[in-house]
């Protein structure tokens, strides 16, 4: 693996806002058991997007739920502002954790309870944990729509009224109403038509840019990661074969197997 | 399964002499050595033949045996020399003693095997404790069998007529290999038909046998049950649209008969619907008056008239029907309900008990008619008396098991005759009978029932009967409430179906179909 | 509820209001529900009654009867110089009387038909075989049995010293209904009254002589109760199991379905047959309470099923995972996000579950296997009158209809709520 | 897909000792005496009664006994229809239960197909109402009335028009035939309400529209590709329904007659006959977990989706 040189950094602090030491995860047991994550490094510095690149089955979304304490790991270490993240979350750890990083997810449709109004769903983080009064809590909610492009009457409507798009816009709602400091986008845009998808990049650019957010971006649209990421890393087969600043990682591929998605990616910048 | 396409069914064929019947259930079995109820009965009749037999009025006719002889302990018979079974071969004395012991023996595992105690020594021999060889049977040669008896018993040779006494060959019993009788090939007939058919649970076809001895007085050339169900209605649909010749009626399908104008028919069945009482030790029903009470409030009339309501059922306060021979003619006078006694009855049993009449529990089978009984009979101790009754409605084998095992107050029962003769009611109430469910005691009774064994027919015997009757009555022993009649039609070219109180019923042997008559 | 999921059954009331055989079906449940709660309030009939001068009596809102008063119905006084079969007093439906005198005859044999005679071998129903004692110039029978008011062909044959008819005599007897003055309660105020009319049944009797009304409403509280209770409590209970294995999930979850499959293959009328006799019945036991033990231990799997396969799926929604990213708790997740989403399947359950459970208590009563007196059931009273389904048709009739329109009523309801709770047609159709 | 089978297969065994297991357990806690009969007999008889069924035997050795028996295949012999295996009453009586299973299930699910797609056919207009109306009330009636009712109408007709139709019994094609339909009712109500829905889903489907745009002929469409899916759903309702008409029989066969296994079973229920009641239902829970088998492996072999899954 290559040190990571002569990068552009973006963002206010140059600190590491994640840390990832050498996660290991397996699924199965025994003679079964496969390995999803071998031994995984991986940095992400307060104020950058970072694109997690692969195909699919490489261990990406393992990664980012294992960060996010959707899933429990085998061994290694997270550390978050230099805090380390307990291997297993509790209710309470995770509620600790909500104000520092929430995630966005591949279908926007199921990330979102069909029988919840678009209220019911904006509503909810700020339920869980909030000492704002319901009528701010309200408040906050129609501004976050108003945000998203979407009307104040939505609010008493149910997902299934509404289009792909505008279901990822307020699945981002719903995660950055506690203006967390790290957002996961997991794969958000690969259920989207294509028009939306672009749509919903600006929107997170745009979005970094108000809120001074951390992403990690996991897809596999190289393109789009070019015109989104900061830095890049590749994942094969549950390690990172190589990272570093977007455009070099792009241009000029190192390892065999980033050459090979790269040339294989139809429309290269 | 063979299948026959849009077959036509008719009820009777004048041509073919073929009749058309149904069955309430499926024979359970054929077996005559461990048959019990009244459907196999039904067809052993007609295939099997005893040494005796049923003529008209219940009088005994000679079946294989053509002569006999009795007195005192030592009975002999002399069989018909045309006697044969269905594949040829006659039956001999030898068939019989080999019936006899192989019912004895306990692998056999016989309900029956104590009809056959009245044998010298039976009842040891069945017990194990004596040799088969010492039983009280000896067939001297083919055509002779002699039998010597434990004590004189005057209703011996109406016991002959049972199936338990039907011959039995040796040979063709072991060749089955403990399935004789499964199937109408695993039989061998000495009867009026032989059964040359058996679907199980669907059919059955019997056939004039040619080597029965009195095969020219056999009218019918086959006997076929093409249906088998005991849902009334099916079977008056069945008989109204001609696919059967012969049907009982029940009180729902009478009127229907009746706006059909059918030939409707009766018959009396010879069985004795009665009411038990609990005398064990911790049972209110011990208690004289409380019985006096009860049986006071009881109006047969109405029970019979309105609630049974089944045409042709009596009501009676006799335990011995009056059909039974060797009985003093009584009137059978129906007591009218007499509450003002009835009541006084019951304070009087209340002082005796020390305390309320408790709840009482009633234990009937589930046959809708029971249940009508009970439901009646709780409204009238309820209303009359203030005694609160609980129906226990037990399916056959749970009824049973409470009522040998004492889990009653009151019950419903039924009692039929198995022999012609007072003897066969008279024994139900011996402190000892497995079948006095009730545990009722009188010395003097047992000693009455153990005189009329012994004597002889005549007057002494029937005072014995009477002496019976009284004691039952004061002692309020059991409460006999019904007998159960049967009604029935048949087609109208059909003839001489004779109906009998014990073993198989109707009789069909001599049954003839007469083509003159216009239906 | 809370109010977020009262957002949906606001909705889910909303369809059903606009679903007019849901609404009918909703409505028609209430109805019978009231009937069977309310019923003997609004009818104070005693549905025990027994009423044994009105037995299988066709709907009537009032029958005039004769009163009569106490007398020995066994008794008869026959007139002097009767020469044919005559009646020895008026006749009514509790006894008729006849009499006639004695000839030549050996024996008499008396039958009794409800159409004219046309011979010998159509004299109707043998009520009995009478022989004259020496003492008395006439002959008399009482006939009690099971009588109408209606007209009735009485006929005399004369039998010789065989058995064999000599000839036949027929009479037509009117016989009017009749009341033992002692039924009446309030016969007092009104003494001697010779006519008197009474109390209306408006749907019949039935084989005693009891109020059909009344027994239906009865008989509807133990359908209605097997009915209600019986899926409320295996749905209640499968629907625990199939979360708490769905929710739990691997090794605990192979082996609580492993378990629920069996009793899945259990053949289930074969079973209920089998536990309904096992649980035995106590004296005075109505048989309720074995039959709903019955229903219980072999009906909870499904729903368990359902609900297992749901709370697995939904446990991997990311939904679920939002939710728990905002620090939700197991319980708030349940509750929030599960509960709304398996409710509707299992309400749906449980509105056919019920026409179920009221089909398998008939069934059982069908066999006779069902309620015991004096408890009674709509199954019961249907097996009851179906032995009279051509005479007496109200016997079954009512107790089926009853049944039917709660079966009907449960279909009905429960299409509604399926496609009320199923939420892509409800926005489509919105 | 051998796999699948063979795991599939296990667990039909342990199911099947499962539920032979839970009905011995259930027979033996049924209050009442087997050998128990109208007339009482003597203590000795009884002894030997006891005996001859090894009733005598403690509960455990009855049970590893009957265990024994039942994996040769041999039930013993029926203590009321004496003189008779269970296996032969099982012999004699399922081919009449199956039978009549199959004819009813033949009318249930042609019937299923014709109503349910001609309502589907027809949506929202009369005759689609008329069907749904008559499947719900058939739904409504419980069996036995409606066979009672049945069987009166035939009556009448043959009165009325000097027609034979069969009312009860066994044995002729025609006989068969109205019991049959009475038995198959309820099923096809639900089998033709099944239908009718999936039919509409098909009928919206794209490859329909496709196969349309393509100019398939009309015929082709329906019987190739709205059909052909449309079944499918139903076709995975078999096994239960299977389940249901072959147990469900009872009442047919108690009103007309049909000498059936499961008349069998209710008789030996109510006269304790503990061995016909442990065959009857050993046998019919095993065909039960056959049945289902063998539609889950017909539904794979039709929908591959299911084998990929399972096979992974």
């Amino acid at each position: 693996m290559r040190p990571v040189v002569g990068c552009t950094i973006r963002g206010t602090h140059m600190n590491k806002l994640l840390r990832i030491e050498k996660l290991v995860k397996h699924f199965g047991h025994g003679k079964k058991a496969v390995t999803v994550l071998n031994h995984v490094d991986l940095d992400i510095h307060a104020g950058e997007i970072v694109g997690l690149a692969g195909e699919s089955g490489s261990g990406k979304s393992t990664l980012a739920r294992c960060i996010a304490g959707l899933h429990s790991y085998d061994s290694g270490a997270v550390y978050f502002q230099d805090a380390l993240l307990p291997k297993k979350f509790s209710a309470v750890d995770f509620c600790q954790q909500a104000k520092k990083l929430q995630m966005i997810f591949q279908d926007p449709l199921s990330s979102l309870n069909p029988r919840l109004t678009i209220g019911d769903i904006l509503l909810e983080p700020l339920r869980l944990n909030s000492d704002l009064s319901a009528e701010m809590q309200e408040q906050l909610a129609i501004q976050w729509l108003q945000r998203m492009s979407l009307k104040s009457s939505d609010l008493s409507r149910y997902p299934h009224s509404f289009s792909g798009g505008q279901l990822q816009r307020i699945g981002i709602a719903r995660a950055l109403i506690r203006q967390p400091q790290l957002l996961i986008c997991d794969e958000p845009i690969s259920a989207l038509d294509v028009s939306v998808q672009a749509q919903i990049i600006n929107l997170l650019k745009d979005l970094r840019d108000e809120l001074g957010l951390t992403l990690l971006f996991i897809g596999h649209d190289l393109a789009m990661m070019r015109y989104l990421c900061d830095r890049v890393a590749v994942m094969h087969q549950g390690e990172i074969v190589e990272q570093g600043c977007t455009t070099d990682v792009l241009e000029h591929p190192q390892h065999a197997y980033t050459r090979k998605l790269v040339n294989s990616s139809p429309i290269f910048l | 399964m063979p299948f026959q396409a849009w077959a036509v069914n008719h009820a009777l064929d004048t041509d073919t002499h073929t009749v058309q019947l149904a069955l309430s259930t499926e024979p359970p079995n054929l077996n005559s050595l461990t048959s019990t109820d009244s459907v196999s009965f039904f067809v052993l009749l007609h295939t099997q033949e005893g040494l005796l037999s049923y003529g008209d009025n219940d009088t005994l006719v000679g079946g294989v045996a053509e002569s006999w002889q009795m007195d005192g302990t030592q009975v002999s018979f002399t069989l018909r020399d045309n006697a044969r079974w269905s594949d040829g071969k006659p039956v001999t004395a030898q068939d019989f003693l080999f019936a006899w012991r192989t019912a004895l023996d306990r692998a056999t595992a016989s309900n029956y095997a104590f009809i056959l105690y009245p044998i010298k020594n039976a009842e040891k021999v069945h017990r194990g404790e004596l040799p088969p060889t010492a039983l009280g049977v000896y067939a001297d040669d083919d055509r002779h069998l002699r039998i010597e008896l434990e004590q004189p018993t005057a209703y011996f040779l109406s016991l002959t007529t049972f199936a338990t006494y039907y011959p039995l060959r040796e040979d063709f019993y072991r060749k089955q290999q403990g399935r004789y009788a499964a199937d109408a090939d695993k039989l061998l007939y000495n009867g009026a038909f032989i059964l040359s058919q058996w679907t199980h649970g669907a059919s059955l076809v019997m056939e004039k046998n040619p080597q029965y001895w009195n095969a020219a007085n056999t009218k019918l050339n086959s006997i076929r049950i093409p249906h088998i169900t005991n849902d009334a209605n099916t079977l008056f649909n069945l008989f109204q649209s001609s696919e059967i010749a012969f049907t009982e009626l029940s009180r729902e399908t009478l009127p229907q008969a009746l706006q059909q104008r059918l030939y409707i028919q009766s018959f009396l069945n010879g069985m004795l619907n009665y009411m038990e009482f609990n005398f064990r030790e911790e049972s209110p029903l011990r208690n004289h008056a409380l019985r006096e009470a009860i049986s006071l409030v009881i109006d047969r009339q109405s029970l019979v008239n309105k609630v049974i309501a089944a045409p042709g059922t009596r009501p009676t306060a006799h335990f011995f029907p009056a059909w039974l021979p060797g009985l003093a003619p009584t009137a059978n006078a129906i007591p009218a309900p007499d509450i003002g006694r009835a009541i006084t009855a019951l304070h009087t049993a209340e002082k005796e008990l020390g305390m309320q009449v408790p709840p009482l529990t009633l234990l009937i089978y589930d046959t809708p008619s029971a249940v009508r009984q009970a439901e009646y009979l709780q409204r009238v101790l309820q209303q009359t008396l203030g005694i609160q009754l609980i129906i226990d409605k037990q399916i056959f084998k749970q009824k049973l098991a409470k009522l040998n095992s004492g889990d009653f107050d009151l019950a419903l029962s039924a009692w039929g005759p198995d022999y012609n003769d007072p003897m066969t009611f008279a024994d139900l109430l011996v402190s000892s009978n497995a079948n006095n469910h009730g545990r009722y005691r009188n010395e003097k009774y047992d000693n009455l029932v153990m005189q009329a064994a012994t004597l002889p027919p005549g007057a002494a015997r029937t005072d014995t009967f009477a002496a019976m009757q009284t004691i039952i009555q004061q002692d309020i022993a059991v409460l006999p409430l019904t007998e159960p009649g049967i009604i029935y039609v048949q087609n109208r070219q059909l003839q001489n179906v004779k109906r009998s109180r014990f073993g198989g019923d109707p009789d069909f042997r001599h049954a003839y179909i007469d083509g003159q008559h216009v239906p | 509820m809370d109010e977020q999921t009262g957002n949906l059954w606001r909705d889910v009331r909303h369809d059903i209001a606009h679903n007019p055989s849901a609404m009918a079906g909703f409505i028609l449940m209430l109805l019978l529900v009231m009937f069977c709660v309310t019923g003997k309030y609004v009818w104070p009939v005693d549905p025990a009654a027994l009423d044994l001068t009105q037995i299988s009596q066709p709907p009537h809102l009032g029958l005039k009867t004769l009163v009569i008063y106490p007398h020995d119905t066994q008794k008869i006084t026959a007139p002097d110089n009767i020469h044919s079969l005559q009646l020895a007093e008026p006749a009514h439906t509790e006894a008729v009387k006849l009499v006639w005198p004695i000839n030549d005859a050996r024996s008499f044999a008396l039958y009794r038909h409800t159409l004219p005679p046309s011979g010998l071998q159509d004299l109707g129903l043998p009520l009995g075989i009478l022989s004259p004692t020496t003492s008395s110039l006439t002959l008399g029978y009482v006939d009690q049995l099971l009588l109408e008011n209606r007209r009735y062909f009485y006929s005399l044959v004369s039998l010789d010293n065989n058995g064999k008819p000599l000839g036949y005599q027929t009479l037509a007897v009117d016989v009017a209904h009749a009341t033992p003055a002692e039924n009446l309660r309030d016969i007092k105020n009104i003494a001697q009254t010779p006519v008197y009319e009474l109390p209306a049944h408006p749907f019949g009797t039935d084989k005693l002589g009891r109020d059909l009304l009344a027994r239906l409403i009865e008989g509807g509280r133990t359908s209605l109760f097997i009915g209600f209770v019986a899926p409320l409590l295996y749905v209640l209970f499968g629907s625990l199991y199939g979360a708490m294995a769905g929710y739990r999930g691997g090794r605990i979850d192979t082996a609580m379905m492993a378990f629920a499959d069996f009793v899945i293959a259990l053949p289930f009328l074969l079973f209920v047959i089998l536990l309904r006799i096992a649980f035995g019945l106590g004296a005075g036991d109505s048989g309720i309470h074995a039959l709903l033990f019955a229903l219980l231990l072999l009906s909870w799997p499904n729903s368990a099923r359902l609900v297992r396969a749901q709370v697995l799926q939904l446990r991997n929604m990311a939904y679920v995972d939002a939710a728990r990213l905002q620090g939700a708790s197991s319980f708030y997740i349940v509750w929030r996000h599960m509960l709304p989403n398996v409710l509707p399947s299992i309400l749906v359950t449980l509105s056919f579950a019920v026409p179920a459970a009221i089909f398998t208590e008939a069934f059982l009563s069908f066999i006779g296997l069902g309620v015991v007196p004096p408890a009674s059931s709509w199954g019961s009273m249907c097996n009851e009158g179906l032995s009279t389904l051509l005479t007496h048709p109200h016997e079954l009739l009512f107790p089926a209809a009853f049944i039917s329109l709660t079966v009907l009523s449960f279909n009905l309801f429960g299409d509604g709520l399926r496609d009320a709770l199923d939420v892509q047609t409800r926005e489509a159709r919105q | 897909m051998l796999n699948y089978t063979l795991k599939r297969m296990a667990t039909g065994l342990i199911t099947i000792w499962f539920i032979a297991s839970a009905t011995f357990l259930a027979m033996h806690m049924v209050p009442g005496d087997p050998l128990a009969d109208d007339k009482a007999v003597p203590p000795e008889i009884r002894a030997a009664l006891l005996e001859y069924y090894g009733l005598d035997q403690p509960l455990s050795v009855q049970y590893l006994r009957f265990f024994n028996n039942m994996l040769h295949g041999d039930f013993g012999l029926s203590f009321t229809q004496k003189n008779r295996a269970v296996n032969d009453i099982i012999r004699a009586h399922f081919p009449v239960s199956a039978m009549l299973g199959c004819v009813a299930l033949l009318f249930a699910a042609g019937g299923a197909m014709v109503w349910g797609a001609f309502a589907a056919r027809f949506h929202r207009r009369w005759p689609d109402y008329l069907v749904m109306a008559i499947v719900v009330a058939s739904i409504s009636v419980p069996g036995f009335v409606f066979a009672a009712l049945a069987q009166i109408a035939v009556l009448h007709i043959n009165q009325r028009f000097g027609t034979q139709f069969p009312l009860a019994g066994w044995g002729t094609l025609q006989q068969m035939l109205l019991p049959a339909l009475v038995l198959g009712l309820g099923t096809m109500a639900y089998m033709t309400r099944l239908m009718r829905s999936s039919m509409l889903d098909v009928q919206q489907a794209q490859y329909i529209r496709t196969a349309r745009a393509k100019g398939l002929s009309p015929a082709r469409i329906f019987w190739v590709h709205k059909l052909r899916n449309a079944v499918l759903p139903v076709l995975s309702t078999l096994g239960p329904a299977i389940a249901a008409i072959t147990t469900g029989g009872f009442v047919v066969e108690t009103v007309f007659a049909i000498p059936g296994l499961g008349r069998y079973f209710v008789q030996a229920v109510q006269q304790l006959d503990y061995t016909v009641i442990m065959g009857t239902t050993v046998f019919y829970g095993s065909f039960l977990v056959l049945m289902v088998l063998v539609v889950d492996l017909l539904y794979a072999l039709v929908d591959p989706r299911i084998r990929l899954q399972d096979d992974r």
